[in-house]
């Protein structure tokens, strides 16, 4: 309704003709409508309501089971679609006020003028920025723009979850798949804001290894703590250890995505863990000065900071404890409240908390002892325990704590072990406990000590990569891009990503990583003592295992999926969203993997890589996001056009990619769909014979002999059948009385529904 | 009924009728026109004292002749012990066939009445039944688990040990029998 | 951590020099940080956690019972102070994207530049806007920049819901805060520019009397009802049928504020009412075509329209509805598309929307037959009762309606009569029902027919009414401003409304009310047949009874405190928040009441008129808010300076008002409190005895005779002592053994606290 | 336990015992140090069957020795029929003193051990209960409202007839001379 045309240009700088602009410049929630509903008939949402009711508004609570409606007139499946939205926003905004903070601080050290260069490696700058909008950023102020642009969304979209607005769940599919995009367009200026801010690596593919474990942290030094994802205080507490020759006098580490980011500035920097070792590393007491920044920092730190004696320094916004505001006082006179009144302390300027980190750490390390407890004495606590499991069934992983607990007292060490090695140190059995056994120091006890390697965080995929995979990604003989993102609430621990990523890049598909996944992966060893991120090449290619980065890194790669039409087919790619991502969803066979999604980014993440047409599949805990785009490969519309006659194809054309958004219960089935979900309907012959390949050999080895019972889907004619496993399946499908069928030319979507896009574009 | 796990405890209205004799629970499967038996990976994962999880639960499919879908990688192991299954879909993905009452099931006879399943991991298992209490209302669900579901319309009683465990199998197998 | 000085002084238009911009030009999360916290260390956020659980991450449901910590660490206090900020939010969303659209569309059809203009009355034009920001808004342009200001606060306040950020309930609270006063400037935004753009009327107060009630609609006519908050297409309707002479031939009403808002543009609009009566209102079949906007808009508006046969449009990209968006079609071809083929359609341009209506009303009502139930047939659908009561137990506000539907079968009318004064109209009861009885139906049998008048909203206070009444309302003497706002889920109907109004309007306080209470309090005659809106006069004057206009428009009655400061006071008002709020704290006796409060929308307006120093009373069904903000007057922090010394005060302070948002179980107990809670520390002798002569006289008339308990709190010196109950009260603070003390001097909570607020501002 | 109002449905974990015996809900009571009767306004604006719902109410304080908190407006009927009230604070202000364990009570004598209340509407009433069951770990609840309050620490099953209702008063205040 407020679309002002000449106001678009000027915001998306239309003069500057590096591209016509596209169709949809600055999209308004409306504009991509109809290209989610065209996803959406085939991927419909599947709903798995966490709570019957909805308690909203002061009408409430309203029971909306089976088909009730709540006093506002909501059904559950609108009020599921609300919520989700609602989650969306939240992580929407997670990235985007982290990209807004980031940007203006950056801006006001260098400027908005300040020139963004990725270096001789990344011409395509932006690729969502450029596609989404319609804008070529050029300058940190044209970042800013950009989440101008996102802000002006986000409230369109909160607006909406108000009761008695939108009523129907396919309208806020629509919304949650905007506000997905909108995340990943946020992601996107806020990691080439940091890029350009901090000069981080981006035009090389083997970035550093890191150190990456807790064991990996020198007690004997002071230890400075960073966790959350807003590096500019951590940053500026490097600054402060190299410009005054400190740098070898203390350990600076991370925990979550901050300490991604900290090792792109320094890779002497070091990597505690993922999120789910949060509790777990305050609580052993290693840390000397804790420095919380945003996201996903747990709630309880100054408690907890208090407890392990270690100080803390909170300098976010979003996160302020309650503690008295220092920013204004002088650096001095907040290193004496720290270290002699013992207060932790809020401090909003980036450049004096990085500092004061530092010189508290200094101060205060050489008066603290850190030890990690030995068995004995955890075995003696453990002592107490009267195995009632009251602990377990508070467990958010199911895991069987108490039994763990009962049988360490009784001298078992093993299972305990296993069980640290499933666990989030959530702390929620150990409140529980009658006996009040501090479960969690125990398990420091059994908490191996080891050392690993991480590579640190390269940022975009280069220009010349994608040239160089395009074609064979786009024809199938790249089997698959396969990105494992997201958080770390794994339903049996760090492992499983290892193995899961070890599995594609043997078979050659291209395996990248990023956030808590890229350390999780990173967590395991081979026989021979390597972590993945040792066994395998770091570049953006066949059987290449790459570290992107943090959360907001995950925009490098939809942007690579994006790069891919825009580079190597040459796709306009200009506020041209649907052409593009038709292209992906048809012709890009790429998969995300979220196996311990938690958050609500991860939600907003995995939402806005579906809106570009890429599946993403989820580990068990996901199902607690309430919704998921499914198909049913027989009963859906799998209609498609042919793009170079432009014509329906009058025949069934495979399921390809079968679901948006899944739910998979064990590793063992998620890499074998993975496999199928990397299908494209563009593959060639031989690039569908080496995917089926690789799907037949994987079920096989995970799912027992015999044949998948889609497999004849996917077989278009006998030279898409894999050489290795010829005569058997041409059997299989004989008996099943399986039939040729033609292979769609140029496969699209566009114009099967009523939309702006030209599908001209996409030959 | 708290279900063990905290994460499941209901919050909602329709709450699951506790079936704590197996003779109930198997009049209630063989009144089923169509059932379907969905087991889970934790039936591969684990045993019941000496005895493979899912060796109890194929002596209950046996007995009340039950059609069986295997999710996740149960399907492996049943194929290890030469079992054939009637259908190899992942939890979600049945689930998903389930909601529609038009869906033929898993022998296209027609969409199942009754569902059971055993060994799906209990919050993904919880979630699931959450969707079919909600958009699956021409079935009825039956959680033959140990921890206990209240958002099935049947469920068992928190079961600890493993013996009162096998003595429900054991129960319920001679009642499907009989 | 993001402010840049250079940037900020471009944006307010520092160098427009009417006043010198004051210490919180456009304040961040953190600006106003001190002020919230001086503000809730006193009023202390009370929580009533209206579920145990936490189900907002996959780690969840986490059981917050009683001091157990979910697995984020966070505890039920924070967790519930979270949810406000989530639900404030969503509020400050909906009229912050409400004013973005209206802004834009405006903007669009009159050019940025266009000049705000509210009339001769009104020089101080945006009070909140110029206090908050540091702006004068001058054209349309500056709007813009309002509710840029604001989206980019919503981003950060959204971000600090997700999981993992704020981990301490006072900082939500601060955020909350926050929220409120952003929410009152997208208000006051969004009003003046609906003002300026629709040249509603600003400069008299005594607006037109409008018809209300569905009474006042002819059913003989085509009926086209507009339900929502948004007025943009309904405005277009009245500009077509006024442009072709059809305003005689066509009825058209609206339902919410809407309604309000389109008999500011045209007095021959008609009311329906208010929120509750909406399934009632579209369930009786008049209209024949309904068009949703925006806002508090039953989801299931699309159901219910098929049902009553009524066609539908739907205008905005909040409320999509799932239908065919048909904006671009031709407007011929929708009208065919909606009275031919029977669709239900979206379109996003006002003017299309309005005119497309028109047609189609004027084409299908010939064909309608439109009549109410008759007695006769209702009763004998309800003799199907069988009086199990399940429909009882689902409803909302605790109606025994299924008795009442028992007794109408049996031939008792009065009862059904009574319970649907109560009622909602939600349909909670009737989807219950095991013998499908169709109770909202039969109600129509019972429902009064009478006709109403309701003055039309008349927009922002003006300064010369301000001048009048400033010295009055500061001395006291003007007993206070009592302020009737929010929604219609009254816990006993309509009527308790009107009986509060008319109390304070008999006893000579300001009383103003907006959206939904101002039709509530229209819908009930005294024993002459007079509404309240007809029985006083309609300036803001001693004894007034005024209607702002929509919900955008409470932010006019903020609006008149701050003026009350700036204008009457003089206190510099531009980006000086601190001081005005202070101000209005400790010396304007205003009183919110949000009897009926369901929505996010509601909240976050209570919330931002607390920060400015309102208190608000609510409505039982409040409680499921959440959140109060209560003191305890004996224990609590009444420390205040006299600024006149800037000393503190040594001794007790009056806690005036005593609570800043508390929710009161019967009307009885809110009128007395109401009159208590305008009672403020700057009273002069004989304001405060004309406060307190009420407090005691509506004390004994509602709560029995005796003194209220805390009467000698509010007494100074025997000065205080209200003349008609000298003797009394005297006796009874002998036997009390109370004791006189000082009248604070200039009380303010400046520099009680750190803050960069200057004391000498209050002077 | 479904409490008979659907928006009071728990969504919780911690709720009532359900005390279907007048004599042990006296002896709970009796039990207390310093208990106290809070009233709401249902009290003065209902009878049960042909006596105000407030007399019954009167008889139990009466009987227990309770001293009472008239809530709303119910202090003004409790003086038109001459009977005083120890406190009168609404249902929200007294529930804020109730929180802080160091609070000195109506009498002055030191914080409630047991709250007890009747009469208060109840989806507020439930509302207050659980502020109190999350941070007033320091006192014990009792909701005497036939519509049940799951929040409670101790609550009635919902009494559908009068004449029940009439029964359980009678036998309190017999058993609380007792
Ligand atoms: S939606 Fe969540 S917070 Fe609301 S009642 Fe259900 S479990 Fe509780
Ligand atoms: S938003 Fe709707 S369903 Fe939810 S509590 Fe309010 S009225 Fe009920
Ligand atoms: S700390 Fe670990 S074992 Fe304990 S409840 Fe959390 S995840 Fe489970
Ligand atoms: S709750 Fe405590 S005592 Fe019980 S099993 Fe767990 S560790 Fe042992
Ligand atoms: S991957 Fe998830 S848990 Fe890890 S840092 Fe990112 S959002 Fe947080
Ligand atoms: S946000 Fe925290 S309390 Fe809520 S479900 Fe997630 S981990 Fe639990
Ligand atoms: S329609 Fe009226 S009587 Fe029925 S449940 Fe709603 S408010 Fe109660
Ligand atoms: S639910 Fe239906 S049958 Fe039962 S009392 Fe209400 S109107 Fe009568």
């Amino acid at each position: 309704m407020s679309k002002n045309k000449e106001e678009t240009l000027k915001i998306i700088k239309g003069e500057d003709a590096w591209e016509p602009v596209g169709p949809t410049p600055l999209p308004d929630i409306t504009d991509l409508r109809n290209w989610s509903m065209r996803l959406l008939k085939t991927y419909k949402p599947f709903y798995a309501p966490f709570c019957d009711l909805c308690c909203n508004c002061t009408y409430g609570k309203c029971d909306l089971t089976a088909g009730k409606k709540g006093a506002c007139g909501i059904d559950i499946a609108t009020h599921q679609a609300r919520w989700v939205l609602m989650q969306c926003c939240m992580g929407l905004s997670a990235h985007g006020a982290h990209g807004r903070h980031l940007i203006d601080y950056l801006i006001n050290k260098h400027g908005k003028d300040y020139k963004i260069d990725l270096g001789l490696q990344v011409d395509v700058e932006a690729p969502i920025i450029r596609t989404v909008m319609g804008l070529k950023p050029e300058i940190l102020g044209d970042l800013r723009t950009v989440i101008e642009y996102v802000e002006r969304g986000l409230i369109h979209l909160v607006s909406s979850t108000h009761t008695g607005q939108e009523g129907h769940y396919l309208d806020f599919e629509n919304k949650s798949l905007h506000a997905g995009m909108l995340d990943l367009l946020a992601m996107e200026a806020a990691d080439i804001a940091q890029i350009a801010g901090y000069n981080y690596p981006t035009s090389i593919a083997d970035t550093p290894l890191v150190e990456l474990g807790w064991g990996a942290i020198d007690k004997t030094k002071p230890v400075i703590l960073a966790i959350g994802h807003n590096a500019a205080p951590i940053n500026a507490t490097i600054d402060y250890l190299q410009n005054n020759n400190l740098e070898d006098k203390v350990e600076v580490c991370g925990i979550c995505c901050t300490a991604h980011d900290v090792t792109r500035r320094s890779d002497r920097a070091k990597v505690v863990g993922h999120l789910a070792r949060q509790l777990f590393f305050i609580r052993c007491g290693i840390a000397d000065v804790i420095i919380t920044d945003e996201q996903c920092v747990r709630t309880d730190v100054p408690e907890e900071a208090t407890r392990a004696g270690a100080s803390l320094i909170a300098t976010s916004d979003k996160i302020c404890y309650g503690l008295e505001d220092v920013t204004e006082k002088e650096i001095d006179e907040i290193v004496k409240m720290i270290t002699e009144e013992k207060k932790q302390v809020l401090i909003l300027d980036p450049d004096k908390a990085g500092e004061v980190a530092a010189r508290v750490a200094i101060a205060i390390a050489p008066g603290r002892k850190k030890e990690f407890i030995n068995e004995k004495t955890a075995m003696k606590l453990a002592k107490e325990c009267n195995g009632c499991n009251l602990c377990s069934e508070a467990c958010p992983n199911l895991l069987s704590v108490g039994k763990s607990v009962k049988e360490f007292a009784d001298g078992e060490v093993d299972k305990l072990s296993e069980t640290f090695k499933l666990c989030f140190t959530c702390g929620k059995c150990e409140q529980k406990c009658p006996k009040n056994i501090p479960i969690i120091k125990i398990m420091q006890a059994v908490a191996t000590k080891e050392t690993y390697k991480m590579r640190s965080g390269r940022g975009p995929i280069h220009d010349v990569e994608i040239r160089q995979v395009g074609s064979p990604i786009v024809l199938g003989t790249i089997p698959g891009i396969v990105a494992f993102v997201g958080c770390s609430n794994y339903p049996k621990g760090d492992k499983e990503i290892a193995e899961m990523m070890d599995e594609f890049a043997r078979r050659k598909y291209i395996v990248v990583a990023s956030g808590c996944a890229a350390m999780a992966a990173g967590m395991v060893k081979d026989k021979e003592g390597k972590t993945i991120w040792e066994k395998y090449p770091p570049g953006f290619e066949a059987g290449g295992v790459l570290n992107v980065g943090s959360c907001v890194a995950n925009s490098h790669i939809a942007g690579a999926a994006i790069k891919v039409a825009n580079i190597f087919a040459k796709l306009p790619g200009r506020a041209n969203y649907e052409c593009i991502a038709d292209y992906i969803l048809n012709r890009v066979g790429a998969c995300g993997v979220a196996w311990g999604a938690y958050s609500q980014k991860a939600l907003a993440i995995g939402t806005g890589f579906n809106r570009w047409g890429v599946p993403v599949v989820l580990g068990p805990h996901s199902a607690k996001y309430k919704r998921l785009y499914l198909s049913r490969k027989e009963e859906d519309d799998w209609n498609i056009m042919d793009g170079r006659t432009e014509k329906m194809m009058d025949e069934y054309v495979e399921p390809a990619p079968e679901h948006l958004a899944i739910v998979i219960e064990s590793k063992e089935r998620a890499i074998v769909s993975i496999a199928k979900y990397c299908i494209r309907r563009n593959d060639t012959p031989v690039g569908r014979q080496i995917k089926l390949n690789h799907y037949i050999a994987l079920y096989k080895k995970y799912m027992g002999e015999g044949f998948p019972d889609d497999l004849h889907l996917f077989i278009r004619k006998p030279t898409d059948v894999p050489m290795f496993f010829k005569r058997e399946v041409m059997d299989y499908l004989k008996k099943i009385g399986w039939k040729p069928r033609q292979q769609v030319g140029l496969p699209t979507l566009i114009n099967t529904y009523p939309t702006k896009a030209n599908i001209a574009d996409i030959k | 009924m708290k279900p063990y796990w905290d994460v499941n405890v209901l919050t909602g209205t329709k709450t699951a009728k506790i079936v704590e004799d197996p003779v109930q629970w198997a009049s209630i499967i063989k009144k089923s026109i169509r059932p379907l038996y969905i087991l889970g990976p934790d039936t591969v994962d684990r045993n019941i004292g000496d005895k493979l999880f899912l060796e109890y639960c194929l002596d209950v499919a046996k007995a009340g002749n039950l059609p069986i879908c295997a999710t996740a990688h149960v399907r492996k192991k049943m194929s290890e012990m030469g079992v054939e299954t009637d259908s190899a879909y992942d939890i979600i993905e049945i689930i998903n066939h389930l909601k529609d009452p038009e869906w033929q099931g898993v022998r296209k006879e027609g969409n199942h009445d009754l569902i059971m399943f055993t060994g799906v991991r209990c919050d993904l298992a919880e979630r699931g039944l959450a969707t079919l209490k909600h958009f699956a209302p021409h079935l009825k669900t039956m959680a033959l688990c140990r921890f206990s579901h209240p958002n099935a319309d049947f469920a068992l009683p928190v079961i600890r040990k493993d013996t009162k465990w096998q003595e429900y199998f054991d129960g319920l197998v001679a009642n499907l029998i009989n």
